[in-house]
């Protein structure tokens, strides 16, 4: 009787604990629809509702590796990079095909995941032997890759259905009303607008739902004991091999989907440094880092802090990216520093007591 | 005066007290022991003392100046070394990198080569293995570098954390005899151990710690007889 | 140097003050421009550039009255050359109440806002983006020439002026701009009776080492090198060319002007150098010398072509918005629809350009001069 | 078979450059075993110090690298002391991030001290170019002062590390912070001392590239950065001649898959043979493998 | 019947044999101590016994399997769970989840299962939860169990190793000094679990110990290795009192 209590008592923990994380995202979602009817947001924090949301989905996808898989991935935008261009591909070839926006984008997100999970799969299968920072450097190596093959790649569609070469557009050979898709270097423009704040709040959802289960499962303990003590892991009978692709891949997919909404988003598609190079590797490392590695919460209210940063620090002018680097540093000393930390933890726990007494 | 001397000690891992107020002393030449429970906080004291931990209040006194703000490195200089729980050796450096990195607070090239010699004799096994990376070495086996490298400093005092874990009988043994042997040619001793029985066979003087603070202390012959400690500690 | 550091960095403040001071008077009787291009990242040259000229044009306009007598407002917005930050600048411009765009300088950035201004019908005038779909819509117009009018007129003014029948290529296969040019020349090219000898790319994230490149174009005997790149990696190109001893014929596009003005560039190098420009800051013209020096005593740098088409796409639309009469207290959309026909009925002479006219389509009808760098300045051909 | 020879040249001139980024890159990687993305940065500063002192103030080379390197160095050490030391016992992965915003900071500074227009950037090397088979083959002074520096140094820190008690107590400090604090070991200022001797390695690196590829931005170091940054990893974490030969080598295979694959991927290809290397050498070239005890 | 039959076991590291010409027979249900001086071979032993080093010679068959040279995850499969000289414990997970991720292959559900919280997910975790818990009873440590492995003193992660290997349901479980860093008090405690254990789950058991009192104690055969290879093996009270063993090993 009393053991059964105690069982229910820890799964009601953990279970408010998602319950918490869900109910902020809901929230959040409430109010600013209710904002937004009211005539009170603008154009700038309207623009950016959905890059918060491809944010907030790439910084939980890429804490499922970094922070529960324990392996620290460079790379991670390169998996955005291929669920933007395959789900866009799919989006404009399919216009006339598929004239209901909403089954088109659904599939397209169904697309944008497959393919970048397929990606994971091919990069994690011989990847993921190697350990720390030697994986990390080979996820960014195949980030890097992915972006270089992509700005070669040109696809054209005419009447005879798709032609594809690395070359350039006229080596499409394509007839003459065909039209050029990916044009290289220059991408894809034309990729229909789907992406709103609704959809992409219940993508984040289903990437919460997805990631949270996950790691209160048996594959999600699996996956953990890895990333805790491999030896161990193995000497409990557990394949690591399987459980880190497992990780790896969803967390692959999940980027792919915050892809999806980045190419429904935005009319112009390139791949550069900015947008699915290291640089933007990086960039979704450090909502992990300053969130809390592990920490899916803390990682989703980094990635929102730090896209609207820059966006409100406009009006500095040249001098916002300077201010931005020096608020990360400190943001970065402050969450990390062992020393803040303990005064952190003593001062709250010295006003606690305070209040126990009162 | 006492050559290390301990006064009204608090450390905290954030906000766990690990020690409350502790207060003892070491004097010059004695072998003292430490003992006590799993977690009662002996491995925290000597952390603090050595520097790698920082007390939230309390003074420390080494060989008449005030360490307690001193860095770990440099109280390692005036003539302090330590065993660390669980060995803590270079795990890619060889044996010998090792014993080398134990004189680093000496000069003296001959100096420190006749230490290395007495080291080798005393740990022949060391001498065996000298170029094996530390990391590949038995856990005894480490246990005996982390003595070693601990002894190349030639300290005034030494901080035992255990030295016994993980060692055959005839090595307990060993170690014990090593200890005195030590400390009859003159290093002060201060010894954590779980084998009771033999530190406090050892030892000048004993202070027993349950859960961060000093329960009891005294002549280590006479705590051997005391009835609470035979029943805790000894297993008698 | 050190005097122009303090200048740079005051430049900086002003625009940043620039925008503050806008919003304090922007009362009735001003009209709001807003801008967008990279002032960070490593494409800043470009944004800064176009951010400077059109800021001077502005400050002429209006201390010359302004338009239909109202005054400019002037705001500046960063993209980092990235097409979201780009929008999410355009969104920050229409908060500000902007009624009129210059920009964006980048192209993959200027479609992208493109489609959102296009949406919102808001004027844009892109001073830069050369892509074929930054002026797809009716909102757009641009100044400079388009990528694909660059790469069929170099080709054909080889071709015509038989510069050469062997001809290599290194081009940057990551930029928009530069493949544009490449892929449009390379199908002129065989129209011309041009052969391609050798077509070899590098990209944004490979591209100060060009060995590769210019060996190949000198093994396969190219008499002249066609480069429809920026002149900050033509620079480096020039440079290493001389150290191998390889001398052909280079032939740019306008992303090659401002080779000279690269501080401290060793402008013997460039000695023979061709380029299609509508722009060059040693032309000897009026305009020129007075943008020229105004440009240089304000920022303490030689203008480039960005600059100049910033400093023209102002004065396009101060003459479109007289022409259609607009005034300030008009909003954007209507000021959009007005606009959008009064461009298709002016002449301009500016600084790229005499007589500029511009057809519905958003382009820009315009003779590229193509100049030669004799004795380190441009000469006219 | 001379175009081989060319390329391969070409290569070894691109590698070299890698190389001595890569060597500075390592130290501070193998002892303070931080991703130190900052690196880069160091390297474009200490460009800029060269470049103003000598095409700004007209004094010699040897005073801008002298210089540079002062600079570079003080910085190096600032760096530490104020974004990486508060961190030193947190989790690595803080202080990459930090290293992060590290980058952003100095390239921002950079941008708004210097401006954003490229500068020409005269080549401090004064050593004539080596001239094979008739001038057919042209080996630059810049290369040869590169591949000569860089054995320098490598030897140099090799020795340092080696043979003087500050290089043992890098080693020490490399492997556990704690236990070499036992050893008497003053960890911050060995960590400090690895910073300096890293960006100083930096000044002259910056110096060098400059002179290879006579090009200055505030973001110069970035992708030379990243690159000499895998080329240590080819080599083999923490290896000095590891970093030397995987720098040559990535600058070779660079140059030869422009030349004979693709000029558009060379990228993706130097990426990928590096990939393939760490599958069968998991610790890069000259990387030890060390086994954990079970 | 034989368990446990090991047969001219070697292996090399560079020069040095660190175990050489090793055999042993342990029978069902036996409770069998290795013991020698330090660096004889015994954890080298036990990483071969699991697959962590593949041997250079000799065969290990366990119940008549031979496991030789397979990997450690389908040799515990096979039914061999260790626990480790230097503790590895999962330290991020609490203690139930450590035990119950050692429950991983007894209890199964598909990770989409687990995603979509089927009611298999529930079902399963239930019982899993239920057997966890049990086998924390067993090492008094299920008042504990939703702390952080890594906050437990020293001596229970010890038991919580051995509480997780168990949970594989292993045939044979290896046990690396399971009382080093122990008082003797807990020493005690130690034999007494050790003893209930191989009584109430049928198990066989092998252990490594340098404590005297736990080695003679509770096993009941031992084999004493010095220098890699076998110096002798017998029952406990004769093992100890062989000069040669005196010699090599216990000292006096
Ligand atoms: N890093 C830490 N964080 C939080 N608590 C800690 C930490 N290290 C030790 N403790 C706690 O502090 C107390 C004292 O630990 P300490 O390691 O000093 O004990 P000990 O007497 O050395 O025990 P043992 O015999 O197990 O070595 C214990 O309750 C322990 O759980
Ligand atoms: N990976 C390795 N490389 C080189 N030598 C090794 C390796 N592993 C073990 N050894 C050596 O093999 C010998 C046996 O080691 P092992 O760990 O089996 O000893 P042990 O009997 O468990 O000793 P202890 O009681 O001290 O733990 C030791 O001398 C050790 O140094
Ligand atoms: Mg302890
Ligand atoms: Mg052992």
């Amino acid at each position: 009787m009393e053991k059964s209590m105690k069982i229910n008592f820890r799964l009601n923990k953990t279970l408010k604990s998602n319950i918490i994380t869900y109910g902020i995202v809901i929230a959040a979602y409430i109010i600013v629809q209710l904002l937004v009817n009211a005539g009170q947001v603008s154009n700038l924090m309207k623009g950016l509702l959905v890059p918060i949301c491809i944010y907030t989905i790439m910084a939980i996808s890429l804490n499922l590796t970094v922070g529960i898989l324990g392996e620290l991935s460079l790379g991670h935008a390169g998996f955005m990079c291929v669920g933007a261009f395959s789900s866009a591909l799919f989006s404009i070839s399919m216009l006339d095909a598929i004239p209901n926006a909403g089954i088109r984008f659904f599939f397209a997100i169904l697309i944008g995941a497959f393919f970048a999970a397929l990606a994971g799969i091919v990069v994690g299968i011989p990847v993921l032997r190697l350990r720390g920072d030697y994986l990390a450097i080979v996820t960014l190596a195949f980030g890097e890759i992915i972006k270089n093959v992509i700005s070669v790649v040109y696809i054209g569609k005419d009447a005879s259905g798709l032609h594809f070469s690395t070359k350039n557009a006229m080596a499409l050979n394509m007839a003459k009303e065909g039209t050029v898709i990916i044009n290289g270097a220059q991408g894809i423009t034309g990729t229909p607008k789907n992406s709103t704040f609704t959809i992409g709040v219940i993508l984040i959802l289903i990437t919460l739902v997805i990631v949270l289960n996950l790691i209160h499962s048996r594959s999600g303990r699996a996956i953990m004991s890895v990333r805790d003590n491999r030896i161990a892991a193995e000497s409990i009978g557990i394949n690591i091999t399987k459980y880190k692709l497992m990780a790896f891949t969803i967390s692959a997919a999940l980027a792919g989907v915050a892809g999806v909404l980045y190419s429904h988003n935005l009319s112009a598609l390139t791949a550069t440094q900015k947008n699915f190079g290291y640089n933007q590797s990086i960039m979704i490392l450090v909502f992990v880092v300053l969130g809390g590695i592990g920490n899916i919460r803390g990682s989703m209210i980094a990635a929102v802090l730090l896209t609207l940063l820059p966006e409100l620090l406009r009006g500095l002018n040249t001098y916002r990216m300077l201010i931005y680097a020096i608020i990360l540093i400190v943001m970065m000393i402050f969450n990390w520093s062992p020393k803040l930390i303990d005064l952190r933890k003593r001062y709250f726990h010295k006003n606690r007591a305070e209040k126990e007494r009162a | 005066m006492a050559l290390l001397e301990v006064k009204d000690l608090e450390v905290y891992y954030g906000v766990i007290k690990a020690l409350k107020n502790i207060s003892f002393e070491v004097n010059e030449g004695e072998i003292v022991a430490l003992i006590g429970a799993n977690g009662a906080g002996k491995t925290t004291t000597l952390h603090t003392i050595t520097g790698l931990l920082k007390s939230a209040s309390g003074t420390i006194q080494f060989d008449g100046h005030d360490i307690t703000k001193i860095r770990g490195d440099k109280i390692v200089g005036m003539g302090m070394a330590h065993v660390p729980e669980g060995r803590r050796v270079f795990a890619a450096l060889s044996v010998y990198e090792n014993l080398k990195l134990g004189a680093y607070t000496r000069r003296d090239k001959n100096e420190i080569d006749e230490t290395l010699q007495m080291i080798y004799k005393r740990f022949p096994r060391l001498l065996e293995r000298k170029n094996q990376p530390a990391g590949t070495l038995s856990g005894g086996e480490q246990q005996m570098l982390a003595m070693g490298r601990a002894l190349m400093s030639h300290p005034k005092v030494i901080v035992l954390d255990e030295p016994s874990m993980g060692l055959s009988p005839i090595y307990v043994n060993e170690i014990f005899d090593i200890i005195q042997e030590v400390n009859k040619s003159g290093t002060t001793v201060l010894l954590v151990e779980q084998n009771a029985k033999k530190a406090l066979s050892i030892a000048n003087r004993a202070y027993v710690l349950e859960t961060g603070a000093i329960a009891l202390s005294g002549d280590a012959h006479e705590l051997m007889n005391n009835d609470s400690v035979k029943k805790a500690y000894l297993s008698e | 140097g050190s005097g122009k550091t303090s200048e740079t960095t005051a430049a900086g403040e002003k625009a940043a003050s620039g925008e503050s001071s806008g919003a304090a008077a922007s009362g009735e009787g001003s009209f709001k421009i807003g801008g967008i291009g990279p002032i960070t990242g490593s494409t800043a040259i470009y944004g800064q550039a176009v951010m400077r000229g059109a800021e001077l044009a502005i400050e002429e306009i209006n201390a010359d009255g302004g338009i239909n007598g109202a005054q400019i407002v002037y705001n500046f917005q960063d993209d980092e050359n990235d097409t979201e930050k780009a929008v999410n600048a355009y969104n920050t411009l229409k908060d500000w109440g902007m009624q009129m765009l210059v920009g964006t300088v980048t192209s993959a950035p200027c479609i992208a806002v493109g489609a959102e201004s296009s949406n919102d019908n808001i004027f844009q005038l892109t001073p830069s983006g050369s892509a074929v779909d930054c002026a797809k819509f009716e909102n757009q117009f641009r100044v400079c020439f388009s990528d694909p009018n660059q790469g069929a007129a170099s080709a054909q003014y080889i071709g015509e002026n038989k510069l050469a029948t062997k001809v290599a290529i290194i081009y940057d296969s990551s930029d928009v701009y530069s493949s544009g040019i490449h892929d449009k020349f390379l199908s002129e090219a065989a129209n011309q009776g041009i052969e391609i000898v050798s077509d070899e790319a590098f990209t944004a994230d490979n591209n100060t080492n060009f060995s590769v490149q210019l060996q190949k174009a000198q093994d396969s005997g190219a008499e002249l090198v066609f480069l429809p790149i920026y002149y900050s990696q033509a620079a480096l190109i020039l440079a290493q060319a001389k150290q191998m001893g390889y001398e052909p014929q280079f032939f740019g596009c306008d992303g090659l002007d401002g080779l000279l003005t690269v501080e401290n560039f060793d402008t013997s190098l460039a000695e023979n150098v061709m380029l299609l420009t509508p722009f060059a800051a040693d032309a000897k013209d009026e305009l020129t010398q007075k943008f020229v020096t105004t440009f240089k005593e304000k920022y303490g740098e030689t203008p480039n072509q960005f600059a100049a088409d910033g400093y023209d796409a102002v004065y396009a639309i101060k003459a479109a918005a007289e022409k259609a009469a607009i005034t300030a207290d008009m909003d954007a959309s209507a000021i959009c629809d007005a606009l959008k026909t009064s461009m298709t009925e002016i002449s301009v002479n500016g600084l790229t350009g005499e007589n500029m006219k511009w057809s519905k389509d958003g382009e820009p009808d315009k003779a590229p001069k193509a100049v030669k760098i004799v004795n380190g300045v441009y000469t006219a051909m | 078979m001379m175009s081989f020879i060319s390329y391969f040249i070409n290569g070894l001139s691109l590698g070299s450059v890698y190389a001595i980024i890569a060597l500075g890159y390592t130290m501070v990687y193998g002892i303070a075993k931080m991703l130190n993305f900052a690196h880069g940065d160091v390297i474009m500063i200490g460009g800029y110090v060269v470049f103003t002192v000598v095409s700004t103030m007209g004094l010699g080379p040897v005073a801008g690298i002298l210089l540079a390197v002062i600079l570079c160095t003080v910085l190096g050490v600032v760096i530490e002391g104020v974004a990486y030391r508060p961190l030193r016992m947190a989790s690595p992965l803080a202080v990459l991030i930090t290293a992060i915003g590290v980058s952003y900071l100095l390239q921002n500074i950079a941008l708004l001290v210097f401006g954003s227009n490229p500068k020409s950037f005269t080549s401090v090397v004064t050593v004539p170019a080596l001239k094979l088979l008739q001038g057919k083959l042209i080996i630059s002074g810049e290369t040869i002062v590169t591949i000569i520096s860089c054995i320098i140094i490598m030897i140099g820190l090799t020795m340092f590390i080696k043979k003087t008690r500050a290089g043992q107590a890098m080693l020490a400090v490399s492997e556990d912070k704690g236990a070499a604090q036992l050893m008497g070991i003053n960890v911050d200022g060995t960590i400090a001392l690895t910073f300096a001797i890293g960006s100083a390695l930096a000044a002259v690196a910056g110096a060098l590239l400059c002179s290879a590829y006579p090009t200055l931005t505030p973001y110069t170091g970035s992708m030379p950065g990243i690159k000499a940054f895998v080329a240590a990893v080819f080599g083999g974490i923490g290896s000095i001649p590891g970093a030397f030969i995987g720098g040559l080598l990535l600058g070779v295979i660079e140059n030869l898959s422009k030349a004979y694959i693709s000029s558009q991927l060379s990228d993706a290809i130097v990426f990928g043979v590096l990939i393939v290397v760490l599958l069968v050498k998991p610790t890069g070239i000259l990387g030890k493998k060390i086994n954990e005890k079970v | 019947m034989a368990l446990l039959e090991i047969d001219n076991l070697g292996i090399s590291f560079g020069g040095l044999r660190a175990v050489d010409n090793f055999s042993i027979t342990i029978e069902k249900g036996q409770l069998y101590g290795l013991i020698g001086p330090n660096g004889a071979g015994k954890t080298t032993i036990f990483n071969l016994l699991t697959g962590v080093y593949k041997p250079n010679t000799g065969t290990i068959l366990l119940d008549g399997e031979n496991i030789t040279g397979k990997k450690t995850v389908d040799i515990n499969r096979a039914g061999i769970a260790r626990t480790f000289q230097n503790i590895r414990l999962f330290k991020e997970l609490t203690v139930l989840d450590n035990v119950k991720t050692g429950l991983h292959n007894a209890y199964s559900y598909g990770t989409v299962t687990g995603i979509l919280r089927l009611p298999k997910y529930f079902k399963v975790e239930k019982e899993m939860d239920e057997r966890a818990i049990e086998l924390l009873k067993v090492f008094g440590l299920d008042e504990e169990k939703d702390i952080l492995a890594s906050n437990l003193p020293y001596g229970k992660q010890r038991k919580l190793e051995i509480a997780r290997a168990l949970a594989t349901g292993p045939k044979l479980l290896l046990l690396d000094e399971p009382a080093a860093g122990m008082n003797p008090n807990e020493t005690t405690e130690l034999m007494d679990t050790i003893r209930f254990v191989r009584d109430n789950f049928d198990m066989t058991i092998l252990l490594i110990e340098h404590d005297m009192k736990l080695v003679s104690g509770i096993c009941e055969r031992l084999t004493v290795l010095n220098f890699g290879q076998v110096l002798t093996q017998g029952k406990t009270a004769d093992v100890l009192n062989d000069p040669e063993v005196i010699k090599a090993y216990l000292g006096e």
